[in-house]
């Protein structure tokens, strides 16, 4: 520890900064040493973007930097008390520090070609001539095992996948071989398969280059496989910073302990196993979903298959997990087991009142304008104009929403407030509940937890699970990450392109995935 | 590309052409319900029955309605524009509405040509400077300043401009209005005023649109990235922000510069301008059918033509449209 | 925390755009509404031998050419501007929503017609277009409402429209609707109230437009004509007095630029409000 | 003042001349000859008369440069013939002209033709031409131009009156036959003592009325340059003109402005050297700055009424309304006390023919008779009332204004209805859908042009004006060849209508004119031409 501190580069030093009240980050100290990996590991709003980013001076303006400072090796790149040096950082930034971002899509400037995007580090920082520069381009891209550089050098970043852009956005970050790169969840907004080539391109470059890294993410299994150290932060503080290794083989903060109990992995047990008794809910036999493109008065309109003859059943009870990556199809599936997609051929067949949905994103799904009580009681409402067994007079129907908002283990003093005053995760219980107000035989929750932090994840499917077994009904689970699906799931359905390539008991397929993909899954997380 | 350039031009083109055809209908029946007989406008009350039953048959207005639209349709296919009911050209002659219009065009043309370019040079660098949000106080007076421009009506600002410029400044001749024929140089002089009176108002909108487009654009991911390369806030705000916060700002520009073409009519008014504005003002109480139908249908192309254009800015600038 | 404490912290949080808009449009609302009841002076009696007097105390904003008082007009003035801007707004926005709910949320055939529609008419330059309505209608302050309401149709519809596809797949509507909210219900009690704020924006600015558009037909003598008092035909009679009686033309001129400027501020600070709700 | 849209196709009082624009005619001074012969036998020393005073300037300076003078209507028509509006008509006459010419004091003087005689049974007229009258592309005119003329005029040519007086069904012209090289001999189809002043009509180049190509040809003393609508038409100096010394000028603009406001501006700033339409407080404005001279117009303002009105049919409700009436303030609020008020359709200048009826009604207001009257009628709570404008004309619009006030004033609750000129023409003038309406018409030279309208059967008896006795009346006035016997009738005429109430005369509204210090010898003719010939530089 003291060797490394010793020959560490960058030094940051008793650094608060504030953005108004809030105290973004408190007293954080954190050293990297040239060829080491430091991971940031936090969940939202814990202060390691924003320390990475006042370390990179492109925090926003109206943060305040109240105590400490940072070194890049013997300069002192900020000081509290000192109006930032934008001049004295700009020699620094691109050549020396360089940083790689979460979202590479919006990262990149929409309206340049990426080669010229990359090229300008060249502009900015070098003397060489036009075809040295275009040369440099094209062999970092290379580097960065992007094929058929000419051609990605010309494209403009929409033209490029995801995993492309990502490298494109390294292969800026190292092609004047700083001494220090700090990637801000790089990999977040990738699908598992590609989030592991771009985590090993990292390494290789760290090993390549020697160059000190800093690795920012929420979750502690990347940093695990990554990351030569990890410093723990929470609420602004670092809680813990220590070997990788010894973070997770003895972690010493009840903080860090929490998080690594919370990460959903395969090695824990399931949270709940019911068995079912084998009751269908919804029958589901050789699907196939259309999908329209365009179609106006002048355009012709494309049909596109998404869904290819999925067939399946649920049953009473049981959790039926869906896993896949972004685009295979998940949500056009549920999308039609809920009747809201037209163009379909085969069959889907309820025995159960109405299906529900949760959705993933706690913030959208809830009608912002509305009080949290009638939130609860339209659903009874609606049902109460279809089917005469939900007429109920008002008054029921209030008691019935204080009584599911004590369920969702929320109280009272919430009835009438607004979503916006509430957190993310007491929104997607308010979500939950509203779902299940009308006690639905089939409920479907779209990635539910993928927008939360780990440990209100495990929060909220600890929920779920409770209220499924108080109330016997279905749920179809989809996720993209195969852990939580782990976890949550009696049964499993693995999608890709459209289609349903693998199903079955869960810890069956975990131990032994039959489909190619499954495994190329379950060896990737 | 090319290929594909030619297929949306193609389309615009049938677009185009459809539209003036169904506006060119519309025109003519809004023409239909119209209070008031062209005979009795031409005639005034001087009318006795015979004349009006000559002028009716010279007119053609005996006809159906529906003959008399195709026949004069038959005649814009045939490059006819129609002739004037209201102005003549020489003794016996009524003025083709081709030669009358050709020689309002120019006056209203160089209208907008001078507004826009007064719009463009001040509002592009106004907004830019707005947008780096260098004081607080600064902001607020612009914004202010720029509303409060913007609720100032466009006569009532032709009135002050002249009052001000013409009356006590007297750096130009109100009503002095010089034809450019005569005197190019003494029209471009006259019109500077006229042009000021219509850019002040969308100089205060485009650099407000510019300014919000751009301070959205200042918070996108990629200017953290250009920063993070070590771009100079100039670099910043030149080479990456402007051309992505342009875009929103080339359609409003546009619907300005189609408003403009179109005819300001109001600033013509005030300004004794003898534009297309005031040419369809003074032809639709006249009833002159035939220079109201080209009129509008000259406007309706316009409108068109410039959001095509604008369209095809947009593919310029926006790589992601190109694409579509 | 109770209601009125959070409605009072609400207000605490407005910007001080708000406020001056605020202040301003209630006092020109103020000055309008009581110009329909009571002014000082009469608007009709003219007076050979008060022509043409500069502002005094007597009369705050002098006299005209016929004698009367000026500020009595700009007052009774200022009543049908702003009544005709109101109408105006009531006639399209009530259209708009209704209109642009219905194509925005069910999209379909008739959307695309609607929409084709309202592109042809958003293109033209809305003077014109009131102009050849204003021609086929004759003029006069009722046909001037209906024309100016026609032709702003089309931009509370597209306003309107957009957030209501904007708004039709978001999730909770999307739940909604897995409910089974009946549509009509989704429409106006679901959706409607998220669009206020955006929508109540629109609707001062087609206010100020609507004014604007009023007193610039007047002006042109094809909207309100005399002996309607409005702001924009009052400036076209003081337009001729210019050098002789510059106040004549700067009464009505500023009156048009207050009342607008009132209701262009009050939007922005809404606006900037509502921006604030929203995390921007 | 108003910009209104279609406001410079009007002109501050020009808009009430639209009613009845001339084809040419004299008006009949009153220190004039008892006989219309003698009018014409001195005519020749007119000119002689007036060319001594015009010939002063001649020969040095004063000759030479341009004028430009602000019009606010646009052509209606280059044809002489064709042209219907005033203001078409005032600026043509600078380059047409007829077998005969008004002068600036109400006679007609000979023009293209240098003597006339007119036969004992009225039947027959006469015209000797002129020796040496050139066309301005340099032809002489021929008597065969002549013929052509007068048979174009008068719709012997293709069966269509150009100038409705003119033609054999109204009495005018049935034969024109060419006796010699320069004398031509016309055949009229009743005798009447005022179609001479018809022979005002243009004499044009034979052939150039069917001629698609051409561009106004004429023999007045300013020959067409160019045309352009909405901007303005110019005339340059024909230097073959007969009527030695004149013209003045080299060139004359008339600039087409786009309203009395930028009128006045351009006035100030010296773009328009001579504006003819002020208004009252434009002059007042003006004073000092320019020359203003100001003369009376040949237009009756009226609030006409409309006698097939369910309501206004009740004489006693008419009459209420003509008591209401304060026409002094009228007078004084529109046009600054300049105006003369009358209760006839006939000028006070016309002093033989005039009978001065203010005192019927007085002309200061009287609502306690109106009310009284009202209550007479059956309507002792008053009567709705609605007055339709036409709101291009600023004028009438302000009238409309004062006189609402009035009439409300009477328990008369006046509704103000601005239309639209041509909605005004269809609905009102033609449709005869109306109450009330403020406007103008127009008189030529001749006395009983106004009062013919007012027949029961005229086609331009807009207001349903109907009297047997009237008609009678007329009949007799237009059969008699005796001057003081004619005068007799059109007073009896004037006296009928203004016991009937037929309608409600206000007054003949001055014309006001501003030229520029400079320039001098503007002339006022009785009726509306601009005569430019005549002014010239200092």
């Amino acid at each position: 520890m003291k060797e490394i501190a010793a020959k560490a580069m960058v030094k940051i030093e008793d650094l608060s900064v504030h953005f108004g009240e809030t105290k973004a980050v408190e007293h954080v100290n954190l050293t990297v040493a040239p060829g080491e990996i430091l991971g940031i590991v936090g969940e939202s709003g814990s202060g390691k973007s924003v320390t990475a980013l006042t370390l990179m001076g492109l925090v926003a303006d109206s943060a305040k930097m109240i105590s400490g400072r940072i070194l890049f090796e013997d300069t002192v790149l900020a000081e509290s008390g000192k109006p930032r040096d934008k001049a004295l950082y700009r020699r620094f930034q691109g050549e020396q520090m360089t940083m790689v971002f979460q979202e590479p899509m919006t990262s990149l400037n929409p309206t340049k070609r990426v080669g010229a995007q990359v090229e300008e580090m060249l502009l900015l920082h070098t003397q060489l001539t036009r075809e040295e520069r275009y040369q440099k381009v094209c062999e970092s891209f290379q580097a960065v095992g992007l094929k058929n550089p000419e051609k990605v050098y010309r494209a403009y970043p929409h033209q490029l996948s995801g995993g492309m852009r990502q490298r494109a956005m390294i292969a800026m970050a190292t092609i004047l071989h700083p001494k220090l790169i700090v990637a801000d969840e790089p990999t977040t907004a990738l699908d598992v398969t590609i989030q592991n080539q771009i985590i090993e391109l990292l390494r290789k470059i760290n090993q390549k280059e020697k160059n000190a890294m800093i690795f920012i993410t929420h979750d502690l299994n990347l940093a695990r496989r990554l990351c030569h150290r990890i410093a723990v932060m929470q609420n602004g503080h670092v809680v813990e910073c220590r070997g990788t290794q010894e973070v997770f083989a003895d972690p010493k903060e009840e903080y860090t302990r929490r998080l690594i109990e919370a990460v959903p992995s395969r090695m824990k047990p399931k949270i709940k196993i019911q068995r079912s008794n084998r009751e269908p809910v919804a029958v589901v036999e050789h699907l196939n979903v259309y999908y329209h493109d365009g179609g106006g008065l002048l355009s012709r309109k494309s049909r596109q298959q998404v869904i290819r003859d999925a067939d399946f059943t649920i049953y009473r009870g049981e959790v039926l997990g869906l896993v896949g990556e972004s685009g295979c199809g998940k949500s056009t599936l549920s999308k039609a087991l809920l009747g809201m997609n037209r163009d379909i051929e085969g069959e889907i067949r309820h025995f159960s009142t109405r299906p529900q949905m949760i959705f993933q994103d706690p913030y959208s799904s809830l009608n912002p304008c509305k009080t949290i009580e009638w939130l609860l009681t339209e659903p009874l409402r609606a049902a109460g104009e279809i089917d005469p067994a939900f007429k109920m007079s008002a008054a029921d129907r209030r008691a019935e929403a204080h009584d599911m908002l004590r369920k969702v283990g929320l109280d009272e003093k919430y009835l009438d407030r607004r979503p916006s005053q509430l957190s993310g995760g007491q929104r997607q219980r308010i979500s939950i509940g509203q779902a299940l107000i009308t006690k639905p035989g089939l409920v479907i929750a779209d990635e539910p937890v993928s927008a939360l932090d780990v440990t209100l994840q495990a929060q909220i499917m600890e929920l779920m699970r409770r209220l499924q077994d108080e109330m016997h009904m279905a749920y179809l689970f989809i996720s993209h990450d195969i852990n939580v699906v782990y976890q949550m799931s009696d049964r499993i359905m693995v999608m890709k392109d459209g289609q349903i390539v693998e199903q079955g008991e869960t810890e069956e397929i975990f131990r032994a995935p039959k489909d190619p993909y499954t495994q190329l899954l379950l060896q990737e997380s | 590309m090319q290929y594909r350039m030619t297929k949306l031009i193609g389309k615009k083109l049938i677009t185009l052409i459809m539209t003036l055809f169904l506006v060119s209908v519309a025109a003519f029946l809004a023409f239909q319900i119209i209070p008031g007989d062209v005979v009795n406008a031409i005639l005034g009350t001087e009318a006795t029955p015979e004349r009006e039953a000559k002028l009716r048959e010279e007119l053609g207005l005996n006809d159906p309605p529906v003959v008399r639209y195709l026949h004069w349709i038959g005649g814009v296919l045939h490059g006819d524009l129609g002739r004037s009911y209201r102005y003549s050209k020489s003794m016996n002659e009524m003025l083709p509405v081709a030669e009358l219009i050709g020689d309002k065009l120019p006056v209203t043309l160089w209208l907008a040509a001078l507004a826009v370019f007064f719009i463009v040079v001040v509002s592009i660098p106004l907004g830019v400077f707005w947008a780096q949000g260098k004081s607080h106080f600064l902001d607020a007076f612009l914004n202010v300043l720029t509303q409060s421009v913007m609720a100032v009506p466009s006569f009532f600002l032709g009135i002050l401009v002249t009052y001000l410029f013409g009356m006590v400044l007297k750096w130009f001749q109100p009503g002095g209005y010089v034809s450019y024929q005569k005197d190019f140089a003494g029209f471009l002089k006259y019109l500077v005023f006229p042009a000021i009176s219509v850019a002040i108002p969308k100089i205060a909108m485009t650099a407000r649109f510019l300014r919000n487009s751009m301070l959205t654009e200042k918070t996108s991911d990629y200017v953290r990235t250009a920063k993070s390369k070590g771009c100079t806030d100039r670099q910043v705000m030149y080479g990456h922000v402007l051309r992505n916060a342009m875009m929103p700002v080339v359609t409003f520009l546009g619907m300005i510069i189609a408003e403009i073409v179109a005819g300001s009519i109001v600033v013509e008014q005030v300004f004794g301008l003898p534009g297309v504005g005031r040419l369809l003002i003074s032809s639709i109480s006249n009833r002159d059918f035939p220079v109201v139908e080209i009129l509008i249908l000259y406007i309706t192309a316009v409108v068109i033509v410039v959001y095509f254009l604008v369209d095809l800015l947009y593919r310029v600038i926006d790589p992601r449209i190109r694409e579509m | 925390m109770g209601k009125l404490q959070r409605i009072m912290k609400k207000l605490h949080n407005k910007s001080p755009y708000f406020w001056i808009g605020l202040f301003m449009s209630s006092v020109a609302v103020v000055w309008a509404v009581l110009g329909f009841f009571w002014t000082p002076c009469s608007t009709t009696a003219m007076s050979a031998a008060e022509r043409f007097q500069a502002p005094s105390w007597g009369h705050l904003f002098g006299t005209d050419n016929f004698g009367r008082d000026i500020f009595s007009r700009v007052m009774k003035g200022a009543s049908t501007t702003v009544l005709v801007g109101l109408l105006v707004v009531l006639f399209s926005g009530g259209f708009g929503v209704l209109i642009g709910a219905l194509t925005g949320y069910f999209g379909g055939i008739l959307d695309e017609l609607v929409m084709r529609f309202v592109d042809a008419v958003n293109g033209f330059p809305s003077i014109l277009l009131a102009l050849v309505m204003i021609s086929v209608l004759g003029s006069g302050r009722h046909n001037l409402i209906l024309s100016l309401g026609i032709v702003f149709t089309p931009s509370f519809i597209r306003i309107v429209r957009s957030e209501f596809i904007r708004l039709r797949d978001a999730d909770y509507i999307s739940r909604a609707r897995l409910m089974g909210v009946k549509k009509i219900r989704i429409l106006f009690v679901h959706i409607l109230p998220n669009i206020l704020s955006t929508f109540s924006v629109s609707v001062m600015i087609g206010f100020n437009n609507a004014i604007l558009a009023e007193s610039g037909m007047s002006y042109l003598g094809i909207g309100v004509l005399p002996p309607d008092a409005s702001l924009g035909n009052m400036l076209s009679d003081a337009q001729g007095y210019l050098m002789r009686a510059p106040w004549y033309a700067m009464a009505p001129g500023l009156t048009i630029v207050w009342i607008v400027l009132g209701f262009s501020l009050l939007s922005e600070g809404i606006r900037r409000n509502a921006g604030e709700v929203r995390g921007l | 003042m108003k910009r209104r849209i279609s406001v410079y196709f009007m002109t501050a009082l020009l808009l009430m001349t639209a009613l009845g624009g001339c084809a040419g005619g004299t008006q009949k001074p009153s220190e004039d000859k008892s006989s219309l012969e003698s009018t014409v036998a001195e005519n020749s020393q007119a000119v002689q008369s007036s060319q001594e005073t015009k010939a002063d300037g001649t020969g040095e300076a004063g000759y030479g440069g341009k004028v430009v003078v602000g019009i606010q209507q646009d052509m209606d028509s280059l044809d002489p013939h064709k042209a219907t509006a005033a203001g078409t008509k005032e600026i043509l006459f600078n380059i047409f002209e007829g077998l005969v010419k008004p002068d600036p004091d109400g006679n007609l003087i000979n023009a293209v033709a240098s003597d006339y005689s007119i036969s004992e049974d009225g039947l027959t007229y006469t015209f000797t031409l002129r020796e040496g009258v050139k066309f301005h592309n340099g032809n002489n005119v021929t008597a065969e131009d002549v013929k052509y003329s007068l048979e174009r005029a008068s719709g012997l040519l293709d069966g269509t009156a150009l100038i409705s007086s003119l033609s054999a069904a109204k009495g005018g012209i049935t034969k024109v036959d060419i006796l010699n090289d320069n004398t031509v001999q016309v055949s009229v189809s009743s005798a009447n003592l005022e179609l001479i002043y018809s022979f005002t009509a243009a004499i044009i180049p034979a052939g150039s009325g069917e001629d698609p190509e051409a561009q106004p040809v004429g023999t007045g003393p300013f020959s067409f340059v160019s045309y352009k609508p909405q901007e303005s038409i110019v005339l340059k100096k024909n230097p073959d003109y007969w009527q030695q010394g004149l013209p003045y000028l080299d060139e004359v603009d008339f600039k087409i402005v786009n309203s009395a406001d930028t009128a006045l501006l351009e006035l100030q700033g010296g773009s328009i050297d001579i504006y003819p339409y002020l208004t009252d407080s434009q002059a007042t404005e003006l004073q000092g700055k320019m020359d203003v001279l100001s003369a009376p117009s040949n237009v009756v303002q009226a609030l006409f009424l409309n006698n097939a009105d369910p309501v206004l049919k009740d004489v006693k409700v008419r009459q209420a309304i003509c008591y209401a009436l304060d026409r002094d303030s009228v007078n004084d609020f529109v046009f600054g006390g300049n105006a003369a008020v009358v209760s006839c359709a006939m000028l006070p200048t016309m002093q033989s023919y005039y009978e001065d009826l203010n005192s019927v009604y007085g002309t200061s207001g009287n609502a306690e008779k109106a009310k009284e009257l009202l209550a007479e009628a059956g309507y002792p709570d008053g009567i709705d009332f609605t007055i339709q404008v036409p709101s291009n004309y600023e004028v009438h619009m302000e009238t409309a204004e004062v006189v609402a006030d009035q009439l409300n004033a009477a328990n008369i609750h006046t509704t103000v209805v601005p239309v639209e000129w041509e909605t005004w023409l269809s609905d009102v003038y033609n449709g005869r859908k109306y109450q009330g309406t403020i406007s103008g018409i127009t008189t030529d030279m001749t006395p009983g042009y106004l009062l013919n309208r007012f027949q029961t059967e005229s086609s331009k008896n807009f207001v349903n004006y109907a009297n047997a006795k009237y008609d009678e009346t007329y009949a007799k006035a237009a059969a008699s060849l005796d001057l003081t016997e004619k005068a007799g009738y059109y007073k009896e005429l004037q006296k009928l209508m203004a016991e009937d109430a037929g309608t409600a005369f206000l007054s003949v509204p001055p014309i006001t004119v501003a030229i520029k210090p400079e320039l001098e010898g503007y002339t006022f003719y009785p009726v509306y031409v601009q005569d430019m010939s005549v002014v010239k530089y200092k």
